[in-house]
């Protein structure tokens, strides 16, 4: 009954919803969102299967395959990393699933929307499971194809037009290098399956250079994904998605493919010291920087956003580390938390009738106290407070860094701080204090098909921290009793960071301090849309250049005598376009003959 | 064929080859084109191709002349006004024509068998037609076929570009 | 040997007399125009079903014409691309001469098909003429617009330029080889020595087929022509003669000049046709993609975004070789497929909105559902994403070129093939955002024309050509395995 | 003594003077004629190298095949441009390449 192709089963399910809804049931929206999470739940049910049957192998078969010159097999991979992120990414994508039966109740476009949410389930699986490097790169483009429909789910919304345009072209850039990277593997080991690529490793390392190339190019993808420095601009802008695409594939899912992938090729990676090197320094300056900036933002969804970059910096610093036991421990935990944060918000924003700006709320622990309780426990996870799963997976980073690379240990702790601090910021200002808007006042809680997966999300978290639970998932690095100052000193910068912002932020009713360098993002946005400009003014010129050069013939004639310098090569170039043709197939052939010939 | 008489015919072939290019009128730039040909037959003979040279002769000034006098007259050209001369574009197809030319000979020059002499013919070549016939109706006769087929396809053309769209 | 002739040329025949008959019924009356389109369209496939009939291998006349599962398979395609513009023309061209017009369809078609099927340089430059001439017609075949005429006479300006190039390069080769034969030129090669000349005449040879293919700097008619001319024509020419022009250049470059390869490595260039295809490569992708960044018009823009893919498409001859060339026609393939779909949507929505400037797409996705989706199919396999053919042909190709020369010596090329093809996605999708964003706009324009069953037929076979494209993308295997088989 | 090479530097000659029409000239008619001139120094080259490549007594008649073709090819395309120019002067009233420019950019 159960046979070994269960795994296929979890990939498709989801994109069988997503065809149906797209072909058959897009009027009823009652019955797409119901085919949706039916499907994530079967997924579900299945990853949890694969997951208590450990011995299942995975079934493989080739797509397309010719003799000696190229195979691409369809192959799924089962093993421990694999099976831990199936159950984590089916189980979210379920809770998510079902929260936006509430959250999205009465969009218009709810059948696309999850079709949407479907088909980027379908996409993110298929990530997990690939075998292979081609594989992985379809999902790839998938996952982020579907980020862009859902980002700009409400399309009408011009903020949300630009940020999925953003999203997409950011991540293109990324792409371009990690299928660049690709290919160098696969020239090079002819292959592009992982586990054939591992034993012929050694025509790698005879090469360093090129090694390291295309480490880093792969790193790229993953830089766009995981929005690492200096990729990272579109992840904030991608908050103007709905809440749950958010929690979904902002926190939990997508971003962290990026991680995921790099512990997949870790394998690879970890052979260029080079490449390391850079990767953790990437890692690190994503940490501090989204933790500075997060301090001063308003939007708790930004807030939440930057706070999920910090966290992705530390990951990926411990992948540069060359841990990926460690990356993938914090991945895990962070998921939950993350997911539980972006879902919180979603049940205060929705009852403050879509409000974001945090200095518009206040005393909401008392209206709202479900959200407020369950929020606690993930803001508590995300400082790193110790009962809760993520004081042990940062900590083990913390420690890893400790060890090996001293200013990366204390630029981590500092982010502990700052992070601490942002935090504290935020539940102060949301929860506590007086309300200060009048919806803040009014506001009533959700309903259960959104309290429920909090609550359900807040127990995960609780639950994360008992290296029991944990266990059975991921393999928990080991405890260092050598270092026993890490956690103290870890807990210390919470402290600090938590009570000097509880401090600073208790009863206060606007912003305490004004750092205008951290509100604008180091401006990074700006140095970015200068150089798009500078870019389409340099684009403009050519084409206006080309314009008059080939093909304006207007007022040949009267072309005023002008000045001999410019004058004289304007009218050069308004020789009449078919002229002008010739003389460039002309140029051409000399070119050509040229190159072929006297070079 | 003796080296002064080529060299007439080359000169003769070139000369009126670059008045096409220079001449304002259209009609002289046709008759130069014929000139030209003319020429240009006559090395086919000094090549022992007669068939090809009188094809020349019969297709190039009986036809393809007679056509394009036609369209001149029927399109009512007269000699180009003096537009005014866009130097700096004339100075850059010359550039590109020159150093076109200089590359083609430098290359012919420096081919390995282009100081072969004429080699020796066991046979008069005036049967040349049917050599080159009997080719055409066996090994050639695909193309021969397939050349029905381009014609027809210039006699649609022809048709149907230049008739007057009654509206 | 005339009956042999007859029997191997079949197709070819039957696609002759579908002409004729057509022509004389466009003659006959002005109101056959359907009758017209159903009897081409008939003629396509009965000669479709005369190519499933031909031997395995056979070859006449030394090589002028060739059967083999390679020709059979690539003459087929241009039946298909044939069927489909006669099907586009339906839509797009008024009942007037349309006799004559799918004449000319039909007669192109047969040059592309001797292109295909021939190994021998007369041959060749008789069916790259054949070709040519109709296309010239077809290009400047709309008498009601100005711009038709100037496009006709553009591309026949080039064409006949780039034709005289290549035949002073055939004679050169000619003279140093005394065949005209590929086989034989290749065997030749072998044992001559290189010479200058050979390259000047391999050089101009290749202008020809550059032009063909709008790779630049021979890319200036493109834009102009497929913005000028007739929808059909121009979804013609940028189709079929593009796939013919691949089949027929990797054919010569790889048997006729073979030994004469060169290489194109960065560290390593060794004088031949591969650097010379390569500079064409990498400067028609780099001037093909940041040219149509600039434009407004979609059918321009599709232009330039040709010549950048006929410069990716050169990469796999580049490489050379049994995988490179199976890479460069299955590429080509999917590309011509995919723009004759592009080509079909411009039509339709010409009709409707009278124009096919990019702000006549504007809030396409709301008036029509069907188009708007099936123009992102193609848009998207265009810019080659996952899981649409366009993706699985360019990482093809790019993976063969990287394959074939030693320590990644193409690597460069490659880098620019993706560098482009970055740049690409950016007006793909300026595409897209008009027709699924833009949509108020839209609502002042009122539509010219109602639909017909004529847009039924074509939206019927859009949707046709928008599954091929998925199914390539999710299946190469199907035709790459054919190709790969096809391909000695 | 009259060579090979002479020929061919004559052809190569004509075909130079052929384009710089093509490139120079703005009467499309013109530069009609001017790929007439370079289509014949083809066929020149070719007549050349097939009467200096003598094969039992014979001059290699496949190139004088292939300039009878040639001449084919190129008188039909004669015809089809200059009904092209009908068509264009129909409609501009004009023969001048500069003047068809209405296509750009």
């Amino acid at each position: 009954m159960i046979d070994n192709n269960i795994a296929w089963y979890v990939l498709f399910a989801p994109l069988i919803a997503a065809a149906l809804i797209v072909v058959f049931t897009r009027r009823s929206k009652g019955l797409s969102s119901f085919l949706s999470c039916a499907a994530v739940l079967a997924s579900f049910a299945g990853a949890c299967l694969i997951f208590a049957r450990k011995e299942d192998a995975a079934p493989a078969l080739n797509w397309i395959e010719f003799p000696g010159l190229f195979v691409v097999p369809l192959g799924l991979v089962l093993d421990g990393l694999s099976r831990m992120m199936l159950v984590v990414v089916t189980g979210i994508g379920a809770l998510i699933h079902i929260y936006s039966l509430g959250y999205m109740r009465n969009d218009e476009g709810k059948s696309r929307y999850f079709a949407a949410l479907s088909l980027f389930m379908f996409a993110m699986l298929g990530i997990v499971l690939s075998n292979n490097f081609v594989m992985l790169f379809i999902f790839w483009e998938l996952v982020g194809f579907t980020s862009y429909v859902l980002i700009g789910h409400w399309f009408d919304r011009d903020a949300a037009a630009e940020a999925a345009k953003k999203a997409f072209i950011t991540n293109r850039i990324g792409d371009f290098g990690f299928m660049l990277g690709i290919l160098m593997i696969w020239a090079t080991t002819g292959s592009v399956v992982f586990a054939n690529i591992a034993p012929r490793l050694s025509i790698l390392t005879s090469n360093p250079g090129f090694l390291t190339a295309a480490a880093l190019l792969i790193f790229c993808g993953a830089a766009g994904k995981s929005a690492q420095f200096p990729l990272h601009v579109w992840l904030p802008d991608a908050m103007e998605g709905p809440t749950p695409v958010s929690a979904l594939i902002h926190a939990a899912t997508m971003v962290a493919a990026g991680v995921y992938m790099l512990a997949r090729v870790a394998f690879i990676i970890q052979l260029s010291p080079v490449a390391l090197d850079v990767i953790v320094w990437i890692g690190t300056i994503t940490a501090v920087m989204a933790a500075l900036i997060a301090t001063q933002q308003n939007d708790i969804k930004r807030i939440l956003a930057y706070s999920t970059l910090s966290q992705l910096g530390y990951m990926v610093m411990a992948i540069g580390l060359s841990s990926s036991d460690a990356a993938i421990y914090h991945l895990f935990t962070h998921a939950f938390f993350k997911a539980l944060l972006f879902l919180g918000a979603g049940s205060v924003i929705v009852a403050l009738h879509h409000e974001q700006d945090i200095w518009e709320m206040g005393g909401l622990s008392r209206n709202l106290t479900i959200t407020f309780v369950t929020f606690l426990v993930g803001a508590l996870a995300l400082m790193g407070c110790p009962p809760f799963s993520g004081f042990f997976s940062k900590d083990a980073i913390l420690a890893l860094a400790y060890e090996h690379n001293m200013p990366i240990f204390v630029l981590a702790l500092g982010t502990a701080f700052l992070t601490a601090f942002y935090v504290t910021r935020l539940l102060v200002v949301v929860f506590l204090g007086h309300p200060r808007s009048h919806a803040a006042r009014i506001s009533r809680e959700s309903p259960l098909v959104m309290t429920g997966p909090l609550i359900v999300l807040a127990l995960l978290v609780i639950f994360g921290g008992s290296t029991f639970f944990t266990g059975q998932f991921v393999s928990v690095p080991p405890e260092h009793d050598v270092f026993e100052k890490v956690p103290l000193l870890a807990i210390g910068a919470l402290v600090l960071g938590a009570g000097f912002a509880f401090a600073l932020y208790r009863n206060r009713p606007r912003e305490a301090f004004d750092i205008g360098f951290l509100r604008q993002k180091f401006y990074i946005d700006e140095i970015y849309s200068w150089l798009i400009d500078r870019t389409q003014e340099l684009l403009a010129r050519i084409s206006a250049f080309f314009d008059r050069w080939i093909i304006d013939t207007a007022g040949v004639g009267g072309a005023s005598g002008g000045t001999w310098g410019i004058g004289a090569l304007l009218r050069f170039v308004q020789v009449g376009n078919l002229q002008a043709y010739s003389f460039f197939f002309g140029l051409g052939v000399v070119a050509l003959i040229y190159f072929a010939v006297f070079r | 064929m003796s080296p002064f008489l080529f060299w007439i015919f080359a000169g003769l072939m070139l000369v009126f080859g670059a008045g096409v290019v220079l001449n304002r009128n259209p009609v002289a730039s046709a008759l130069s084109l014929v000139v030209s040909f003319l020429g240009l037959a006559a090395l086919f003979m000094s090549l022992d191709a007669y068939f090809i040279g009188i094809i020349q002769v019969l297709v190039y000034a009986g036809a393809v002349m007679v056509l394009f006098l036609f369209i001149i007259m029927l399109l009512d050209l007269r000699a180009e006004k003096l537009r005014k001369i866009n130097w700096l574009a004339s100075a850059g197809g010359i550039a590109v024509a020159v150093a076109l030319s200089v590359q083609i000979l430098y290359v012919i020059g420096n081919f390995r068998f282009s100081q072969q002499p004429f080699p020796p013919l066991a046979r008069s070549t005036v049967d040349d037609v049917h050599h080159v016939g009997s080719l055409l109706f066996e090994n050639y006769n695909l193309p021969f076929q397939i050349i029905g087929v381009l014609v027809l396809v210039a006699t649609i053309g022809v048709v149907v570009l230049s008739k007057r769209e009654l509206r | 040997m005339y009956i042999e002739l007859l029997k191997l040329a079949s197709p070819e025949t039957v696609v002759v007399v579908t002409a004729l008959v057509v022509l004389a019924l466009g003659l006959a009356n002005e109101r056959t125009a359907g009758l017209c389109s159903g009897v081409a369209a008939a003629g396509l496939l009965f000669a479709v079903a005369a190519v499933l009939m031909l031997p395995q291998q056979a070859t006449l006349f030394h090589g002028m014409l060739v059967i083999t599962p390679l020709t059979s398979l690539f003459k087929i395609i241009c039946l298909v691309l044939a069927f489909f513009t006669v099907i586009l023309a339906r839509a797009d061209l008024s009942s007037r001469n349309r006799g004559e017009y799918l004449a000319l369809v039909l007669l192109a078609t047969i040059g592309l098909m001797l292109l295909v099927g021939s190994e021998e340089l007369l041959m060749i430059f008789i069916g790259l003429e054949l070709t040519g001439l109709s296309l010239y017609v077809m290009a400047g075949f709309d008498k009601t617009d100005v711009r038709s005429a100037e496009a006709g006479l553009k591309y026949f300006l080039f064409g006949s330029t780039a034709s005289a190039f290549t035949l002073f390069g055939i004679s050169f080769i000619y003279g140093m080889t005394g065949t005209t034969a590929l086989a034989a030129i290749g065997q030749k090669l072998t044992t001559a020595p290189v010479q200058p000349l050979l390259f000047v005449g391999i050089v101009m040879t290749l202008i020809g087929f550059a032009f063909k293919i709008a790779a630049a700097p021979f890319h200036l008619w493109a834009p102009d022509t497929y913005q000028g001319a007739p929808v059909p024509s121009a979804a013609f020419i940028a189709s079929g003669s593009k796939v013919a022009s691949f089949v027929v250049l990797g054919k010569i470059v790889l048997v006729g000049f073979g030994p004469a390869q060169g290489s194109a490595a960065w560290h390593a260039m060794v004088a031949g046709w591969a650097p010379v295809l390569a500079a064409l490569a990498a400067l028609s992708i780099l001037i093909g993609n940041l040219v149509a960044l600039a434009q407004t018009n979609v059918r321009r823009l599709l232009a330039y975004s040709a010549v950048a893919h006929a410069g990716y498409t050169l990469l796999g001859l580049v490489a050379g070789g049994r995988e490179g060339f199976s890479a460069t026609l299955f590429y080509t393939t999917v590309y011509a497929f995919t723009l004759v779909g592009a080509f079909g949507v411009v039509a339709l929505v010409r009709r409707e909105t009278g124009g096919d400037d990019l702000k006549n797409f504007s809030g396409l996705s709301s008036r029509s559902p069907l188009l708007a989706g099936c123009m992102s199919i193609f848009m998207l396999s265009l810019a080659g994403l996952p899981p649409l053919a366009g993706f699985f042909g360019k990482f093809y190709l790019f993976s063969a070129a990287l394959r074939a020369v030693d320590n990644n010596g193409l690597l460069w090329l490659v880098a620019i093939a993706l560098f482009g093809s970055l740049i690409s996605l950016y007006y793909y999708l300026m595409v897209l955002k008009v027709i699924f964003v833009d949509e108020k706009s839209s609502s002042t324009t009122q539509p010219l024309n109602p639909s017909t069953s004529a847009d039924f037929l074509q939206e019927i076979s859009l949707t046709v050509l928008a599954a091929v494209v998925l199914f390539l993308g999710v299946m190469p295997g199907t035709l790459v395995a054919r190709i790969i088989a096809a391909v000695q | 003594m009259i060579t090979l090479g002479d020929y061919l530097i004559v052809s190569g000659l004509l075909f130079t003077i052929g384009f710089a029409g093509v490139m120079l000239r703005r009467n499309i008619i013109i530069i009609f004629m001017c790929l007439e001139l370079m289509l014949n120094a083809a066929n020149l080259s070719l007549v050349a190298f097939s009467r200096f490549r003598v094969d039992a007594g014979l001059p290699n008649y496949n190139a004088q095949v292939f300039v009878f073709f040639i001449i084919t090819v190129a008188a039909a395309e004669v015809a089809v441009g200059l009904a092209i120019i009908v068509a264009l002067f129909r409609a501009r009233q004009t023969t001048h390449v500069e003047d068809i420019a209405s296509l750009k950019f």
